[in-house]
């Protein structure tokens, strides 16, 4: 198709990228629009893209498509249009302008679509960063039983199975979907933030606390020490 | 008026970290007595509430009373075993990483509230196909999808027979129907009753008699053990 | 809302028209839209409607919504979008145009994701537990006929023949397929979930809610915290 496409008008060009993000119901990662172009077999798992991929040309095609990608953000945007094409959960994907989410986000009907409970995300943010995880994993650091949770996050699609463990009772594993991408607004896991920073912080918090309360109760000491001289 | 309202708690390991940040209490240095008595009040709280504390907080209350033991060991007995490892170490590893996670919960909840205002395209073409062929319920299926719709099918079965059918009867349907079989007959047994019967009306007949035998209407008469029922319309006697 | 958005431009009276269809789940009904637009609590089912909406003004504000939508379509075919509002199953979305939906018919990646209805899952799971089962044994448990089920899952593969029954009419046994295990990501059938795995995510009840629930009845207890007492 390679050879087809580059004959083709550039506004054709660009509507033929437009439709294929429009219509895919995942975001669409660049590279799979490149192929879809390049040899229309991306669906094709056996195919071996690599020998293409490394191509300049490969390069050249992303490069390209990148550029028709921002030329029909620009029309969108100059034709005042309320969406937009993103990047979030690894690929390109239409979604509402900030300034007309917000509209939505006042009507009842869009409202509560977000919201999740505290549990949901506890457990959310457990699997978001220890997956592929077993639910008897995920209570063990919950210290609670999370059937009900687990099944909630996977009737929302925001986690699935990924496949089974090889412990006894082969437990299921369950991992974050692009769903999950895409409603936190994040283009891959490493968008995630940082837990190691979040361990530092949860350690200096309680490091600080017991100064704190290593201080104060030292004080209270002192007072009752000089109260007892006094008497 | 005050309500009181508890913050719900996830489970054992919320509840100590509510403790810990309520008391102020260094989470290095767990008073252990002091917080498996708030621990074991808050038991009997939910118990006097009539809610039957899920078995975590059951196991949590063993591992507190465990520790707790273990920290009341005369010293010198103690003294090898604590430079080994203090008896709390492990529930303090369990609390801090729990907390770390509580925290993550947070920043992942900061990105959701940035991303609020961004929403996605609501339908796709092959839902729009769905929909033009009026299958409306389509919905991506998963494995536990599969399995649940396997295991309600199969509970569904035995519910039929245990609810459904008897929902359908009323016990004033079955008392009308023994009042109008004694009308004509002066004793019957309640095999006779019942003949022709599926059991679901054998027992909505059976509690009818019971009905109508504490309201006085019938007696019941057994000559021997293990005989047949035999059951009397009290006008009849009288009669 | 209705005042305020007759005093809005009528260029943003069609930008919040157009997201909202834009961001619906369903295909949106007129009658919906006007809804959202009058009264702002299309959500509520409690409301009743209709005396609103007999009001002319209901019909007039129909009118003009109407227009809004014929509107942007005409924006939308002018700047060449490759996509439309259509109006399907009751209600206005969006969809490729005829034109460029052809593009996408020649694009691999495009072909549905399978579907199924809640009677099919429920066959499929039937067929997937017992195979190799006949029609009537299915029948028997679903309690209705299945034979327009079965047929849909022989044709999207999910299913097929293995054999007859040696049972008067020699009726037909059903197996999964190959696609079947694909679909679901399974290895093979003895990965399916066992009962008792499916049990725990259907029977839990959500215990900490209850207990709250309960708890805020309650009058006076030891344990109160920071955030208790309100009002």
């Amino acid at each position: 198709m390679l050879n087809i496409f580059f004959e083709l008008d550039r506004e054709i060009q660009k509507r033929i990228i437009e439709v294929i993000i429009f219509a895919s119901e995942e975001p669409i990662p660049l590279q799979k629009l490149s192929e879809i172009i390049l040899k229309n077999r991306s669906n094709n798992k056996l195919d071996n893209f690599s020998e293409q991929t490394d191509r300049p040309e490969s390069n050249n095609l992303n490069q390209h498509i990148l550029h028709l990608i921002n030329e029909i953000r620009d029309e969108l945007e100059q034709t005042q249009r309320p969406y937009t094409i993103v990047e979030v959960g690894g690929g390109f994907t239409f979604a509402t302008t900030p300034e007309f989410g917000k509209v939505l986000s006042l009507l009842p009907t869009f409202k509560n679509k977000k919201r999740l409970t505290k549990a949901m995300l506890e457990t959310l943010a457990i699997i978001a960063y220890q997956q592929p995880i077993t639910k008897p994993e995920i209570e063990e650091i919950r210290g609670t039983n999370s059937s009900e949770i687990v099944n909630s996050l996977l009737e929302k699609n925001l986690i699935q199975i990924v496949g089974r463990k090889d412990s006894p009772g082969r437990p299921f594993l369950f991992g974050t979907t692009n769903e999950f991408l895409k409603l936190f607004g994040l283009n891959s896991l490493d968008e995630l933030p940082n837990l190691n920073e979040i361990k530092s912080f949860v350690n200096e918090k309680n490091r600080a606390e017991e100064i704190t309360l290593k201080i104060e109760f030292e004080q209270e000491n002192k007072i009752d020490g000089e109260q007892n001289a006094t008497e | 008026m005050f309500k009181i309202i508890l913050p719900i708690f996830e489970g054992p390991l919320d509840l100590l970290l509510y403790f810990i940040k309520r008391d102020e209490i260094n989470i290095y240095d767990i008073p252990i007595a002091r917080i498996t008595d708030e621990f074991l009040n808050y038991i009997r709280l939910m118990q006097s509430l009539d809610i039957e504390p899920a078995s975590e907080f059951l196991v949590m209350a063993a591992t507190l009373m465990e520790i707790k033991a273990k920290m009341l060991l005369p010293k010198e007995k103690n003294l090898q075993a604590e430079k080994e490892q203090d008896p709390r170490q492990q529930l303090v590893d369990r609390l801090i990483e729990y907390q770390i996670f509580k925290e993550a919960s947070k920043a992942i909840e900061e990105k959701l509230y940035e991303n609020q205002n961004i929403y996605f395209r609501g339908i796709f073409e092959s839902d729009i196909q769905e929909i033009a062929s009026k299958l409306k319920t389509f919905k991506p299926a998963n494995v536990v999808d599969l399995g649940k719709a396997y295991f309600n099918l199969i509970h569904k079965k035995e519910d039929e027979v245990k609810e459904i059918k008897l929902n359908q009867l009323k016990i004033e349907d079955g008392i009308e129907y023994i009042t109008s079989v004694m009308k004509t007959e002066k004793q019957v047994s309640f095999s006779k009753i019942c003949s022709g019967y599926s059991l679901p009306y054998k027992i909505l007949f059976f509690v009818a008699i019971l009905e109508l035998i504490k309201q006085k209407k019938i007696y019941a008469y057994q000559s021997e053990f293990q005989s047949e029922i035999i059951f009397f319309s009290t006008s009849n006697l009288l009669n």
